[in-house]
Formats: structure tokens, C-alpha cells, sequence
């Protein structure tokens, strides 16, 4: 069992920013099904180029749904270049820290941003494996490595 | 409402009548049964007590019994013993279903010179025994297959796959750890050679389990150095362990009629009731030869381990694959191994029962579930428009 | 009067306060610590505490802690992980006087094409150093030699034997089974790789116990499947029992100064208290480097089993050779190695002491002893003369 802080738990039971903004400024979708995560997130700027709204949509675990939440809140109002500046240590800093095997989780989001900003840039829809059969890259070591030789 | 626990096939609860039957072998009896006084003798009646209980449950002869610490190392042992005892024969045969206790251990071997063969499954779990007949040969040392899934319960051909494997030669092992106490198993009228069986999934303690040897059939220690067990598994004995591991043998007995009615019919009004309730979900598995008390529901466009910690906050306890896969992100490898497609196999979520399941527990999960695959569905970029 | 038990190195009385720390993971919390769902996880955390408090006990980092199912699979599993870690050197060195659960894995290699050496001891159990440092090579894979007697309590120079170990670039294992809780241990001062205890020698439930892996140490898994222990030892943890095994230690730490004082005292007062009254009667291994609770005491003439008996008729339970030989009718092949003469080691008879002991319970033993001795010398052709 994943030990989750509170935090965590509170955003994924209630996560902040669901769905899709409308007429948004930049579109972001990374992940695949096979990897079983995957993940959408839209933008709307202000006047002021801040992050007016953004909201998401993710097919995966407890920790990338929180994260995903996370970073929505955390960019909120930030310009573009501030919003790139966040690391995934600032979102799971944010949920008050994120379990060793699950910091992968919240590269996702931070992917999905810097997919939706290049859209946003460049007006290419940058769509990373959403589909096919891409090998999870998930558990960077296969179970045979892990079982035959048990390192330190 | 306490815990509603729909998660046996990961682990159950040790009855309270196995517990009384352990405690005094703690702090009072915990003589040595190896030893040469009364104290620590006393303790090997009791063992052999144990022994007959388990043997009666399963139909067989208490000496055919031999005491192991759970059901992974009755299957490492299984295994690994026989092939060490048969080094003229090359092949090992298993399935791609198989617990990894079992599968593991198979795939360590090729390094060592074993030809091992995964045999394979059809969408409905159901072994391919064309495939299975092909391959077992003269070369053949062992053949290892499951009685039932742990994931979906399908329940596998035993005899004749035994059969098949026996107009070769080969040996045959089954891990029955999910089989036993859940539906009738009879050695004496059966031609299967070996047999796992594992204390913490028919209500015993963990860290016991028994792996069955049929008299005549040949395999080497595993576990080595006392003359425990007869010289088969060193190791002083878990006393407390195996004399629970009697009595939890003992109400399994007893209680198999109640497994496959009551509990059937409760696995049955929970699978139909989410399914009436929940568009875009499917049974996995042979619904026709399946353990009574489980259920593998996939629920697609959303995934496993969000529904489990949704289900967590109703007290809930249910699991996604198998409790020994989950924690790896890989949707389980028998899901896989049947083709269920991928967005499905994610969001699988297994519900196995007990004899201590409630009727309310069934309607709480059948009322709380649905709301739940509706809320993350709402969050999936994939499952909007699902209900 | 009730059961005099002076058979520790055998197996403990497990300690109340551990009972009492298993007792709610049997009927209550059973949950699956591997499992998606609070009631199993909250489980996790009681395990990790166990470790805390195995690893305080022997002063290393929790993460160096493997749990198993005893004393016999740590050894076994050290033994042959490291041997399969290790594929180009091929010899192996041990001790003639070593736990069956070590020399029997041990001889079992040499079929596998490995050279296993087996050192000698004096005539006081002392390790033949010289032959040690001669036979360890830059072949040697693996040096596993235990940190005291079962059947002597005779202590080993374990930091002295890892050092020329070492120097080879060989591992040193040893078998701390019956050292840990008796005498103190810091794996942080110390430079031996791995190390194995077992949980009922020290007043925690048979059927668990731990390895000790060094960090940066390779070793393959023994038990294999299922992802516990972070991927080196598979199978269900054995939750009660592991939490018992934790307090256990916890305990032991706290009662390592009774142990060395009180429990010393005791043994020595039984010793010369026997020597005393009893002619032909002398102690077998090192006084000097001795775990405090050990006395292993020849009485010349007569045969352990009958002697054992008639203790057996006053409740007094002691052993002859270590339990898990006797049931065979060789004497002791510790006995054996110290070139103990055969009419002497035939009638040696251990006592070991725990905490739990009385003053009055030795007090007993002294007085009546001796007079058994006599009685069975009477029986003897060799003894007649003797009193
Ligand atoms: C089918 C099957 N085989 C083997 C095992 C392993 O048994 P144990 O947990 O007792 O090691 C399990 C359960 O984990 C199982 O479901
Ligand atoms: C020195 C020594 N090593 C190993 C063992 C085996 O431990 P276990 O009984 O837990 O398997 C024992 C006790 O039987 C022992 O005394
Ligand atoms: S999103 Fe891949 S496991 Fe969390
Ligand atoms: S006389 Fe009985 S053991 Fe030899």
C-alpha cells in the first residue's frame, strides 16, 4: 500500500480544475493508454498573459490525479515562463511529498504543461503517445533484473 | 459500518476457532517437537494431529503431507525439487497465468538450461490444451498449472491436463492455493502428482502452508539441514502456525458446502448488481468454471488504483490484479495473457468473498461503486460520455 | 513443581509481551500488507516498526534486514544466494562444527562443482585459524561460519575470520542463530556481509526470522515470486509473527545485561554445582569464550538419551547434542570434531538457560542429578566403579 499524505488524498478525492476550458489558448496531451496513464490539460491567458484558467483530464492513478491537481492550482495565474519554472519536486513538495516508486506520476502533468505552452506557441498540436503500443516506461527496470540479482 | 472486506483472495481473516486452537502453543506449550522430553514431545502430537486434519481436507495420507512456510516456497519447491531430481529431462511446462510464485521460479530455470513453455490462454482465461497436448514430451520433467486463477478464478482442467502430462512421463504439480477450501479437492481419486496449498487463504495464519507429494513421486529438499518433516523440510517447525493451519483445514472441511452456496450467491448478487449499474464493464474470466467467491469486473476508461482508493474511503477493500502485482504499474500480466484490452484491464478491480461476508456488505458495495466509476470517468479524458 | 525447562538453545518460551504485540494480527488485523486498501497497509506499518526494532537490536539500517521463515532458510538462502551472485569462484569454506542448517547446504554444492572445505576445531571447539587463512583464496566465493555453538556455546572469532575472508575478497556469512539477544551484536562496528537470527531462539515465535545483508552486498533470492521484502524474498509476510519477532528484539536489547550477569550466574552455579558432585563429568568447548546461558557437560560411561529420560521423569528438560540431531543415533558431530572420545560424547548432556529460569529450578537440577548419573553408571559395563 502506497503511503499517501493527506494532502495527496485530499486531491484526489477532490481534485481541483476537472474538465475543459473553453476556446483554450493551448492544448497538452501526454501518455498512452498502454502505459496506463494518460493526460490532458487546456489553458485560457488573460489580458495580462497569466494563466486565467486551466483544467485537466487524466486516465491514471491516485498520484497522477492529485499532481495533475496540484499543478493546475499551483499555475494558476502564473505567466507561461513562470509556469514552466516549476518542477515536479515543487508539486510533490506541494502535496506534502509523493512516495519514491510514484514521483514518476507527477512528470506527467509537468509534460502535459509544456506540451500545451508549445501549442500555445507554436500552434502545433504536440500529442505525445496517446495511442499504440508503447511499453510502459513506468518501472524503468524490468521484474526479471529486480528478481534476479537484489542490490543495494 | 466497519471494514467490508471483499479481498480473500490476497488474504482472510484467521477464525477465531483457529486462533483458540494456536494460542496455547505460544507462551505455555512452545517446547521444540524435535526434542527428547515430554514438553517439547507433546507439541509433535499436535503437529501430527494437524497433519491428519489437512490431509482429510484435501483426501489424502497424512505422510504425504509436508509442512512449508506458505504457499510461494511449496511452489519454488515444487518445482525446483523435482527438477533436480529428474536431470534428465529438460522441459518445464507452466502457463501465462500463473502466480509469479510459480512463474518466477519457471523462468529462473532457463538460465539454467530448462526449455520452459508458457502455455497460453484464451480471452476467457481458458488454458489451450491443443497447445499444451503439442508440447509436453519425452523431455518433459515437470508440468505446473494452476487449479484456480487468483485474479479471476477461472479453475483449470486439472485431470486431464495430469493426464496429458502423464502419457509423457512428466510429473504434474498444480498451485492450488486458491482452490483449496473454496471447492472439493480429493486426492485419493485423483491422478495429480503435487499440490500447493497456503494457510492465510482459507482463514489459517500466514507464513504456513503444505505442499502435498503423492507417495512414490521423488524430489529433492529445498529447504535443507534438520531432520524436520522427515527429512523433506529442514527448519524447527511453526507449531502455532501448522497447528492453525490444522483447524483453519479442519472448518474448511466443514464449511464447503456453505462456500459454494452462500458465498456464491453473494459474489453472484454483487457481480450482477454492478454490472446493471455500471455501462462499459465486463466480467473477466470463464464465468461458467470460476471459485465461487470471486469476481474480476473491469470498468474501462478509468483506472485500477484510483477505484481502490475511491472504495478505501467507504472501507472498501477490494484489489486491482493481484495483491502480489499491485505496486508494480503494469496492468497484470494475467489480464494481459488473456488479451483484455488495455483500457480495460486497467481499470480491473477483483471482489472475492468469505463465509464472513454480509448481505448489507453486498448492497453497501452495489449502492456506494457505481457513483464512484461515474465520478472518475468524469475526470478520464477517454470516458466522458460514459455513465 | 512444574517443567524445569533448560532447553533455550532448542527453542524459547515466547515472551508474554510478545504475545501480546501478535495478538490483534490474527482475528483483527489480518489485512494484506501488500494490499491497495488501509486495512492492509495499515498492516505495513507494523512491520516496519518490527524492523526498527530487529535492526536496533544488531545495529544496522532496517533496510539491511531480510525477513524469512526462520533460521535454516537465512542460512540456506545466504549460502546459495551468494554463490549464485558469485558464478566464477568456486569454493566455499565453513567449519566442521556448523548448524546442519549450514553444512548440509553446504555439502549439497559439492556436486555443483564447488570445493567446500570444512575447517577444524580443536579439542575445545576452537577454530583452526591457521588452516582458515591457508584455505581462503582468491577462488573462495564464500566463508560461512557460525558466531557460536549451538551445542557448546562456544563464542567465534567472527570479526577476525570476515577480516581474512575479506582479504581473498571472499564474503563472510554467519550463522548469529544462537549469538543474537545472548551477546551483544553491532553489524555498524562490524565487518561481517550477512547474518542470519531466528526468531524462537530468543523468546520470539518459531517459523520467522531475518537475514542481515550488508548494503552494496549481492546475493540472489532463495524464495522467488511475489514483490515482498522489496524483491528478495517472496511470499505472504508472516505479519504476526514478524511483528513478535520485533518485539522480541526490542526485548532482547533490553535484557542483554541479565542475560551476561543473572543468567550467567545461574549457569555457572549449575555447572560446578554438577562437576562438583559428579565424578567423570567435565565441560565440553571453551569456558572462556562462551555464550552466557551454555553448558554442554559429558558424563563419561553412560548414553544421553537415558539420561534425558530419567531427567525427563522430574520435569527437567535439557537435551543431548542439539535437538535437531538427536533422533539420530550418532553422538554429535560437534562432539565428533573436537575428537571428544566416543564413551564421553555419547553422555553429553547441554542445558541452556533464558531469563525465565530460578534460582530454585537450578537449585533443583544439582540435587537431582546426580543421583540419576549414578543409577544409569550401575546399569553401564564402564561404569560400575564410578559414583
Ligand atoms: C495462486 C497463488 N499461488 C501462490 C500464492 C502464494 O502464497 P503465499 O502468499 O502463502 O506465499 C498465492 C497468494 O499470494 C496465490 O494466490
Ligand atoms: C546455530 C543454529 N543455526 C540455525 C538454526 C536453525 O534455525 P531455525 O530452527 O529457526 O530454522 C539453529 C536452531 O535450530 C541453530 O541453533
Ligand atoms: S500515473 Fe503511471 S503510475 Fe501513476
Ligand atoms: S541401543 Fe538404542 S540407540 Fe543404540
Amino acid at each position: 500500500m502506497w503511503d499517501y499524505t493527506e494532502k495527496v488524498k485530499e486531491h484526489f478525492l477532490n481534485p481541483r480544475n476537472v474538465g475543459e476550458v473553453e476556446n483554450p489558448d493551448g492544448v497538452g496531451e501526454v501518455g498512452s493508454l498502454a502505459c496506463g496513464d494518460a493526460l490532458k490539460l487546456t489553458f485560457k491567458l488573460d489580458e495580462e498573459s497569466r494563466i486565467e484558467d486551466v483544467k485537466f483530464q487524466t486516465f491514471g492513478c491516485a498520484s497522477a490525479i492529485a499532481s495533475s491537481s496540484a499543478l493546475t492550482e499551483l499555475i494558476k495565474g502564473k505567466t507561461l515562463e513562470e509556469a514552466e519554472n516549476i518542477t515536479n519536486k515543487d508539486i510533490a513538495d506541494y502535496l506534502g511529498g509523493l512516495p519514491d516508486e510514484k514521483m514518476h506520476c507527477s512528470v506527467m502533468g509537468k509534460e502535459a504543461l509544456e506540451a500545451a505552452i508549445e501549442n500555445y506557441r507554436t500552434g502545433e498540436t504536440v500529442t505525445h503517445q496517446m495511442e499504440g503500443n508503447v511499453v510502459c516506461t513506468c518501472f524503468g527496470i524490468t521484474d526479471t533484473e529486480i528478481e534476479d540479482v537484489v542490490r543495494e | 459500518m466497519d471494514t467490508i472486506y471483499l479481498d480473500n483472495n490476497a488474504t482472510t481473516r484467521v477464525a477465531e476457532e483457529v486462533f483458540e486452537e494456536m494460542k496455547p502453543y505460544f507462551t505455555e506449550y512452545y517446547g521444540n517437537p524435535s526434542s527428547m522430553h515430554t514438553f517439547g514431545g507433546q507439541v509433535g502430537g499436535k503437529l501430527t494431529e494437524a497433519r491428519e486434519r489437512c490431509a482429510s481436507l484435501i483426501g489424502c495420507d497424512p505422510s504425504e503431507i509436508t509442512f512449508t512456510s506458505g504457499g510461494t516456497e511449496s511452489d519454488n519447491w515444487a518445482i525446483s525439487g523435482i527438477l533436480a531430481a529428474t536431470p534428465n529431462r529438460r522441459k518445464l511446462i507452466t502457463s501465462r497465468v500463473e502466480h509469479p510464485a510459480v512463474l518466477t521460479m519457471c523462468r529462473s530455470m532457463a538460465p539454467h538450461g530448462y526449455n520452459v513453455v508458457e502455455i497460453d490462454v484464451d480471452e476467457k482465461g481458458r488454458l489451450d490444451l491443443d497447445q499444451l497436448e503439442k508440447e509436453v514430451d519425452e523431455d518433459t520433467a515437470l508440468v505446473t498449472i494452476m487449479w484456480a486463477n487468483n485474479e479471476t478464478g477461472t479453475i483449470f482442467p486439472v485431470e486431464k491436463i495430469a493426464e496429458i502430462a502423464h502419457n509423457s512421463g512428466a510429473v504434474f504439480h498444480t498451485d492450488a492455493v486458491q482452490a483449496v477450501g473454496k471447492i472439493p479437492v480429493n486426492m485419493a481419486e485423483s491422478n495429480i502428482d503435487l499440490l500447493s496449498v497456503s494457510g492465510h487463504k482459507l482463514h489459517g495464519p500466514k507464513g504456513v502452508g503444505l505442499l502435498y507429494v503423492r507417495k512414490g513421486v521423488m524430489l529433492r529438499p529445498f529447504i535443507k539441514g534438520g531432520h524436520q518433516e522427515s527429512g523433506r523440510r529442514a527448519g524447527t517447525e511453526n507449531t502455532a502456525g501448522l497447528i492453525g493451519l490444522g483447524k483453519a483445514c479442519q472448518l474448511a472441511e466443514e464449511n464447503i458446502d456453505r462456500e459454494n452456496r452462500e458465498v456464491k450467491r453473494l459474489r453472484d448478487k454483487l457481480e450482477s448488481g454492478l454490472l446493471e449499474k455500471c455501462s462499459d464493464a465486463f466480467v473477466n474470466g470463464d464465468s461458467s468454471k470460476r471459485l465461487p467467491n470471486t469476481t474480476s469486473i473491469s470498468f474501462e476508461y478509468i483506472e485500477g488504483e484510483a477505484i481502490l482508493l475511491m472504495l478505501d474511503k467507504y472501507q472498501i477493500c477490494a484489489s486491482s490484479g493481484s495483491a502480489c502485482t499491485s505496486g508494480s504499474l503494469e496492468p497484470s500480466h494475467v489480464l494481459r495473457a488473456m488479451g483484455v484490452p488495455f483500457t480495460a484491464a486497467h481499470g480491473s478491480i477483483r471482489f472475492s468473498l468469505s463465509i464472513y461476508n454480509k448481505e448489507e456488505e453486498i448492497d453497501k458495495v452495489i449502492e456506494v461503486m457505481p457513483p464512484v466509476i461515474k465520478r472518475l470517468r468524469e475526470l478520464s479524458p477517454f470516458g466522458r460520455q460514459q455513465k
